[in-house]
């Protein structure tokens, strides 16, 4: 689905992702970790093509797509839900998940998606008429993740997706993600949580300082001695 | 404190910085001797050094305090006017008309910012400028006191007690004096703890209060300082000009005028209006000399497209874009 | 002990929604309160009612003796009352240094030392490399971190701690709780809105349930975490000690 | 003042030309311009020594003014500046042009002050605005009043103008005048001709006190909002008279073609009956329209004829008696002037008092006919009767 | 009766204010932009429709169809040329970058037409229509009906469409717009247009009314802000009742206290409204301590 290599990222003349590459297998949750600052959310913007200035290749099912521009990444069906929500507070919550079924592809599908997100976040359906910018924070956060779903996306990015989630709801949203990889929608998630997001995924990364360090399943990189190591800054 | 640091300290950078310092100053105070058979150019420095002292006290609240102010001729105003009304019909001296203008417009800064208080914004600069054309039409309609729209003119009798001098020198260094006034404030401001509680409160209004911060005070207390020299300003203009009107003291030409200068120079720099207003003011006369006679207009077309250009290539103003390129060359290769 | 704050029936309500309905509780000093619930039960709300920066329709906090409600925030901040934010909110033109500095100016003489002091928070909270860093651009587990360092230069004798741990590693957490620990110990009662559920069992001795704005429980964490309706309302069916 | 007195008979002076033309006021200043840089030409071509070589610069505003007045006497060294039109711009001027001893030629402000600061070097050959009333309320008892069969202490007249320099000097007069001649008034309305977008509550109150006469003082644009809602609104009166500015401009006629027929207009910048000038000026005036057409393209208003007469005395008497551009040469020449009625384009002759005021300076009154501005009083320059008095109500008009 | 007069004189003018605050609404609210050269956009629209007429006689509303898309495009222009680059940086440039245009604008209008005064003298200028007694300006009706479809038109396309949706989304927040698919340059340049066209139409049907000079945008502009900030920024029913506000307390107060106070009744009621709502009056309000 998407393949990167030898990616640089900068910000000005600071750069902060060095020589980065990764799979991600069509129809898999793939999980990057990685400690405050490691340079999780700049791969993010750089697969979506904001903000970062990148050197390097980022293929999308075998195309070059590194000098696409955002919207025509969004159209070949990748969306981020990106940290900190960035949600559009004047309108309300209806319009913003509509927002989300902007790209052309997914226009199609805007009442399915409704149907969709609602089920999943019912909250969202009682707060519709509500300007996004006056729910609380956990809300704000459905609300960006519900926005993302109404994409129909093929490849998703989530960026710390849980973050001000109570329990009871990323345990409900965690439960879905095996029903979203049987759409054929392929998780890409920056998370945390290191145990249980490399619980759930199929294969792992680990930032450090801007590169991957380590890669493996799941599994095995949870039972590594590296990965402590990295969090313990051994 | 250890001595050898206090040492280490000093000679490294505070001995050219004093050089430094004190050729700029040697430079200013000769300057207009050097100019006295260019009177035209100490004329235009010396309004060059007007608008710096009114723009310089628009940054405080302006570029320091976020107080986008786009009223501030209302203060200006009330600064000429007061000093002249004082002088024209009670004969009082005009430097105590300057200090009362400076008191009238420090409480109507105190007024305008407790009105705004809750005002954000583009909410903020429209209620300033109706303020400003609220005084404009009582400056012309209460003709009883401000001869109305026939404005004030100052009859040109020389003498220290009645700013008024033969030579256009004292005139200079009362407009450096009065420009040095915001300049220093601003330098105070950058290292107090008054000056970091408005730059917290511009920043983040609700975190600031958070932290113990009273953000009225210190909005209003900015809103007043700064029109309160602003007044100081336009007292000196009034001197200097001898001829106010309400149309103009009072117009938004004269508010966007600081305005302009401080973004040219740098919003929330202490050097940016001086170095604004001498671009802008030196412009002006660079354009009149060489456009000598061209039909109006053309120098005043070039005017905004330098604005234009300033925006395309320098839009964050002169000051920080100097700093940006002094620090880059110097190969600071600022950590991420 | 001796008690800290008291609030009674702190109610808000923004148009048809009761946002905060009569909440009554008391913390005492050296306490660490938890506060937890689902999203949107009215949290954070009832933080901003407490701290001035909401007014409530109903009810009365009083802080150390003194009834507070409806007084300005930045008063309450200076009695020792101090929050932080949800959503971080760094004085963008300042670096981090002078972030934190800002907050230590009001119990210190001069910037020269508001600055030592910053330099001395924000090793505590493990921010000392990024002093001279612009705040904008800092990612969001290190913004969270500023937030508290900012809270803990004012010097506070009640901490309100607004979801201060999201975004941050198991590790950095577990790093945090002992700095917290830390500043308890140095004398400051802690309230803590949290939705990573280590830190309500590892650091409150108290815990406090929202839902729908009003109260639903009280008491020790563990036995808050096991209470029915707390695990159907906000955990989900599994037992919290689980994970997370 | 220790500058080396220069060659007193050189063959050239520099002239300073200071009017804004551009921002609000340019209209009137770049009319004011074109008509001196004519009257430079046309005396330039005649031969008369010393050579007139014009500085121009633009003066938007006081602050301008200051600026650029500095700039010609410090810089361009110059002695004699023709000007500047706005009130506060000639005040602004005339107090360095007096300190620096240069000479200030007014040619087109009318506010009396100027001239009552007692300044040596200021000089007005146009009326001030205090003649306005006295004129109007002379051309109302001797010529309106038998029209309209009324007594002139029967006429009932309301007065509306600008809250400007210019429509309060004007008004003050003319309450003034009407007062001595026992003409009531029954209305006054003042607005900001800068900002008004709308004068229906204007018309609304006129229309309420029924006024036989309508006096207005009034800049361009609000005299042609003013005309356009009256119309719509269906205001009457017997007489519209304006004073200068508005109504005299071309563009009232441009505008409103017929619609602008019987506007009454009291005015210093007159076109007068060529029958009324000396033959040489007859001429002048033939070439001046010409050459000023030739030069850019449009008829000259009046505001132009005006500075172009001004400054044509200058250029033409002052200066080559004088000798060259010194000050008190030109002082002395200036006060020496004598030219009777018709002897000046304008056709009310120069006769300057102490105080630099033209004693000789005279209104007029002038009447919209047939898309024309035609003077039809005083008797000696009118080109035309007196047509539509009283006016026929609007749905004749 | 007098007072209905001057009832239906305000709205009639208020409608003027609308009309022309509605661009500068789109502008101001959805952009963010402080337009200072929206005025001036007005007096370019004006010369249009005066050059349309004198030079082709084509009167001013059938000069819409040529107006319309050249402010379109001279607002593209403006947008591509130069605010685009201010937008970016910081909404502090924007101000200083429309200052700058503003002064190019009329200072470019001053050299090509001079500073004479000019106006379209058709038939309907001095028309009116007289119903019972009353008078309603014939220009000015139609003026104000075409604000009020202009606003439903607009309504629709903001709240209805993606499109609409997108410049509404873009302008709050441009990063986040981007990751929808947004195309923000595109929506940028498309409402920028949107509001110039806009106040071409308001140019030319106010070309039948008042004079047009270099600086006569001036005299429109003060008021539209205030009509816009009265209003709430972005809001259109704001931006017309906020107009129709204004022309009414204008019409009454120029009667009952006199024409030279008239603004000074609007500017200070201008205030103590703000005051009481510091957001306009139907100006969006978040939460000031967001979460
Ligand atoms: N817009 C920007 N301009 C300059 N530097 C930036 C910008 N955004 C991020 N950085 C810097 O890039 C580095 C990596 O940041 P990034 O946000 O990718 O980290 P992260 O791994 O996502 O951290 P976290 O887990 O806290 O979200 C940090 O040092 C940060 O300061
Ligand atoms: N200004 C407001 N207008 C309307 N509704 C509001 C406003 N502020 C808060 N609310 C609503 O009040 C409820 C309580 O919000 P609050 O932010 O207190 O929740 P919370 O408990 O902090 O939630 P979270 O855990 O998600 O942060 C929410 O449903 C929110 O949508
Ligand atoms: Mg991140
Ligand atoms: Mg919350």
């Amino acid at each position: 689905m998407l393949t990167i290599e030898g990616l640089y990222g900068r910000y000005g003349d600071v750069t902060v992702l060095h020589d980065i590459s990764l799979t991600v297998e069509r129809g898999s949750f793939v999980s990057v970790v990685g400690v405050n600052g490691a340079g999780k959310t700049s791969l993010m913007k750089s697969i979506m093509g904001v903000e970062i200035k990148t050197h390097g290749k980022i293929r999308l099912e075998g195309e070059d797509i590194s000098n696409w521009p955002t919207h025509r990444r969004v159209e070949a069906g990748i969306t981020m839900v990106p940290e900190g929500r960035r949600l559009f507070p004047y309108m309300s919550v209806k319009e913003n998940l509509e927002m989300g079924s902007y790209p052309s592809r997914s226009r199609k599908y805007r009442r399915e998606g409704f149907d969709f997100v609602y089920s999943l976040l019912p909250k969202l359906k009682e707060r519709e008429k509500q300007p996004a910018g006056s729910l609380s924070g956990g809300e704000q956060q459905m609300v960006a993740l519900g926005r993302a779903l109404m994409s129909r996306p093929r490849l998703l990015l989530l960026d710390e997706p849980f973050l001000g989630l109570a329990p009871i709801v990323v345990r409900q949203i965690r439960s879905l993600i095996p029903k979203l990889k049987n759409q054929g929608i392929t998780l890409l998630m920056v998370e945390q949580n290191v145990a249980s997001s490399l619980g759930e995924s199929d294969w792992g990364y680990v930032m450090v300082n801007g590169s991957l360090v380590f890669e493996g399943k799941a599994d095995d990189l949870l039972r590594s001695r590296d990965l402590h190591g990295v969090y313990l800054g051994v | 404190m250890d001595v050898k640091q206090e040492v280490r300290k000093l000679t490294p950078t505070v001995r050219p910085r004093i050089i430094g310092y004190g050729s700029v100053a040697l430079l200013t105070v000769v300057l207009p001797f050097l100019l006295q058979s260019e009177l035209y150019y100490l004329d235009t420095l010396i309004l060059a050094l007007l608008w710096a002292s009114a723009a310089g006290a628009w940054n405080l609240a302006g570029g320091y305090g976020g107080l986008l102010s786009l009223g501030h001729a209302a203060f200006f105003g009330i600064g000429a006017y007061a000093s002249s009304l004082m002088y024209v019909k009670l004969e009082v001296s005009p430097w105590i008309g300057m200090a009362a203008g400076a008191i009238l417009a420090g409480v109507l800064g105190l007024v305008t910012g407790m009105v705004t208080l809750r005002m954000k914004g583009p909410f903020f600069a429209l209620t300033t400028i109706a303020i400003t054309e609220v005084l404009m039409i009582v400056a012309v309609n209460w003709s009883d006191l401000t001869n109305g729209s026939k404005g004030v003119n100052i009859p040109y009798h020389p003498g220290f007690s009645n700013i008024a001098f033969d030579s256009k020198i004292p005139y200079y260094f009362l407009a450096l004096a009065i420009c040095l006034i915001p300049f220093f404030i601003a330098r105070w401001l950058e290292r107090s703890r008054y000056g970091y509680e408005l730059m917290a409160v511009r920043d983040n209004e609700a975190a600031a209060q958070a932290l113990g911060i009273d953000s009225v005070r210190v909005k209003v207390g900015i809103l007043v300082i700064s029109s309160a020299i602003t007044a100081v300003a336009g007292a000196f203009y009034a001197q200097y000009i001898t001829v106010i009107e309400p149309y103009h003291e009072f117009s938004f030409a004269v508010s966007v005028q600081m305005v302009l200068i401080t973004m040219i120079g740098g919003l929330g720099t202490k050097w940016g209006p001086i170095f604004g207003s001498l671009i802008v003011t030196g412009m002006d006369t660079f354009l009149r000399d060489v456009l000598v006679g061209a039909q109006g207009g053309v120098q005043a077309l070039l005017y905004g497209l330098m604005l234009v250009l300033v925006v395309l290539f320098i839009p964050e103003g002169l000051i920080p874009w100097m700093k940006r390129r002094f620090r880059l060359k110097n190969g600071g290769v600022h950590n991420g | 002990m001796a008690e800290i704050l008291a609030v009674q029936d702190l109610t808000k309500r923004f148009g048809g929604l009761t946002a905060v309905d009569g909440v009554t509780f008391t913390v005492n000093a050296g306490d660490i309160l938890g506060i937890i619930g689902p999203n949107g039960a009215g949290k954070t709300t009832l933080f901003n009612l407490i701290t001035g920066f909401l007014r409530p329709d109903r009810g009365t906090v009083i802080f150390r003796n003194q009834p507070i409600t409806g007084w300005k925030a930045h008063r309450i901040s200076r009695l020792g009352l101090t929050r932080t934010f949800q959503i971080t909110k760094p004085f963008g033109n300042l670096d981090v240094r002078d972030n934190v500095a800002v907050a230590a100016l009001r119990s210190t003489g001069s910037l020269k030392e508001a600055r030592d002091v910053a330099d001395e928070v924000l090793g505590f909270v493990g921010l000392e490399s990024y002093r001279h860093h612009e705040t904008d651009t800092l990612p969001i587990g290190l913004k969270k971190k500023l937030e508290l360092a900012k809270a803990l230069a004012t010097r506070p004798s009640l901490l309100f701690l607004d979801e201060v741990m999201g975004g941050l590693s198991a590790e950095e957490v577990r790093d945090l709780i002992h700095v917290l620990h830390k500043i308890h110990d140095a004398g400051t009662t802690l309230v803590v809105i949290e939705h990573v559920l280590p830190v309500i069992t590892e650091l409150c001795n108290r815990v406090i349930v929202l839902h729908h704005g009003a109260m639903l429980t009280q008491g020790p964490s563990k036995e808050v975490l096991r209470h029915p309706e707390v695990v159907k309302a906000y955990l989900g069916e599994v037992h919290p000690d689980a994970h997370n | 003042g220790c500058l080396p007195e220069r060659e007193a008979n050189s063959n050239r002076v520099k002239i300073g030309v200071a009017f804004p033309t551009s921002g609000n006021l340019a209209k009137i200043g770049q009319s004011c311009t074109n008509g001196v840089e004519i009257a430079a030409d046309l005396v330039n071509e005649q031969g008369i020594r010393p050579k007139i070589e014009l500085v121009k610069v633009d003066v938007p505003d006081a602050v301008a003014a200051v600026h650029q007045v500095n700039r010609l006497i410090l810089k361009e060294e110059i002695k004699v500046i023709v000007g500047t039109y706005s009130s506060p711009i000639s005040m602004a001027t005339s107090g360095i042009t007096e300190r620096n001893r240069v000479v200030l030629w007014e040619v087109a402000a009318t506010d009396p002050r100027l001239t009552r600061q007692g300044f040596r070097y200021v000089f007005r050959p146009n009326p001030d605005a205090v003649l306005y009333g006295p004129a109007t309320v002379r051309f109302l008892s001797e010529v309106v009043a038998p029209k309209l069969g009324l007594k002139k202490e029967e006429m009932r007249m309301a007065l509306i103008h600008e809250d400007g320099d210019y429509g309060e000097g004007v008004a003050a007069s003319t309450r003034e005048a009407a007062k001595k001649a026992g003409i009531p008034i029954v209305e006054e309305i003042r607005y900001n001709a800068k900002t008004t977008n709308d004068l229906s509550s204007a018309i609304l109150r006129l229309k309420r006190v029924q006024p036989d006469i309508i006096n207005m003082v009034q800049y361009d644009t609000d005299a042609q909002l003013f005309w356009k809602q009256a119309k719509q609104l269906g205001l009457n009166a017997k007489v519209f008279i304006g004073n200068g500015a508005g109504q005299s401009s071309d563009n009232f006629g441009h505008t409103f073609g017929k619609a602008a027929n019987g506007v009454l207009d009291t005015s210093s910048a007159i076109a007068v009956n060529p029958e009324a000038l000396i033959p040489e000026m007859r001429q002048i005036e033939k070439t001046f329209i010409q050459r000023y057409k030739q030069k850019f393209g449009k008829e000259p208003d009046l505001i132009a004829r005006l500075a172009f007469s001004s400054a044509y005395i200058l250029f033409h008497d002052v200066i080559p008696k004088a000798g060259g551009d010194n000050p008190d040469k030109i002082r002395q020449s200036a006060l020496s002037l004598d030219q009777p009625v018709g002897s000046t384009l304008v056709g009310w002759g120069v006769k300057f008092d102490k105080t630099g005021q033209n004693t000789r300076a005279t209104l007029s009154v002038m009447q919209w006919q047939d898309g024309k501005l035609k003077v039809i009083y005083p008797e000696n320059f009118k080109k035309s009767e007196p047509i539509m008095i009283p006016m026929s109500d609007g749905s004749e008009r | 009766m007098i007072l209905l007069q001057l009832l239906i004189s305000g709205i009639l003018i208020g409608g003027v204010y609308a009309l022309i605050s509605l661009g500068l609404t789109l502008v101001f609210g959805v952009m963010r932009i402080v337009n200072f050269v929206h005025g001036d956009l007005l007096m370019i629209a004006m010369y249009m429709a005066y050059w349309l007429f004198t030079l082709f006689g084509i009167d001013n509303y059938t000069g819409l169809l040529v107006i319309i898309p050249a402010t379109a495009g001279l607002g593209a222009l403006i947008y591509w040329g130069v605010l685009r680059f201010a937008v970016r940086r910081s909404h502090d440039a924007s101000i200083l970058a429309t200052i700058g245009i503003s002064i190019v604008l009329q200072n470019a209008a001053l050299i090509l037409w001079s500073a004479d005064y000019r106006s379209i003298n058709n038939e309907l200028a001095t028309r009116s229509v007289e119903w019972k007694g009353l008078h309603l300006s014939a220009p000015l009706l139609i003026a104000f009906g075409v604000a009020i479809l202009v606003t439903l038109l607009l309504f629709a396309f903001l709240n209805h469409t993606y499109w609409g949706k997108a410049i509404r989304a873009a302008s709050m927040d441009r990063y986040a717009a981007i990751l929808m698919g947004v195309k923000p340059q595109q929506i940028f340049t498309l409402s920028f247009a949107i509001g110039t066209a806009l106040v071409g139409i308001a140019g030319a049907l106010l070309a039948s009314v008042y004079t047009v000079y270099p600086t006569v945008g001036a005299q429109f502009l003060l008021v539209s802000f205030v009509v816009v900030v009265l209003g709430g920024l972005g809001s259109l029913r704001g931006a017309i009742l906020g107009g129709l506000m204004v022309g009414i307390v204008e019409s009454t107060s120029a009667y009952f206290i006199g024409s030279s106070m008239k603004e000074l009744v609007y500017l200070l009621l201008f205030i103590l409204i703000l005051i009481v709502r510091p957001t306009g009056l139907f100006g969006q309000r978040l939460p000031e301590v967001d979460r």
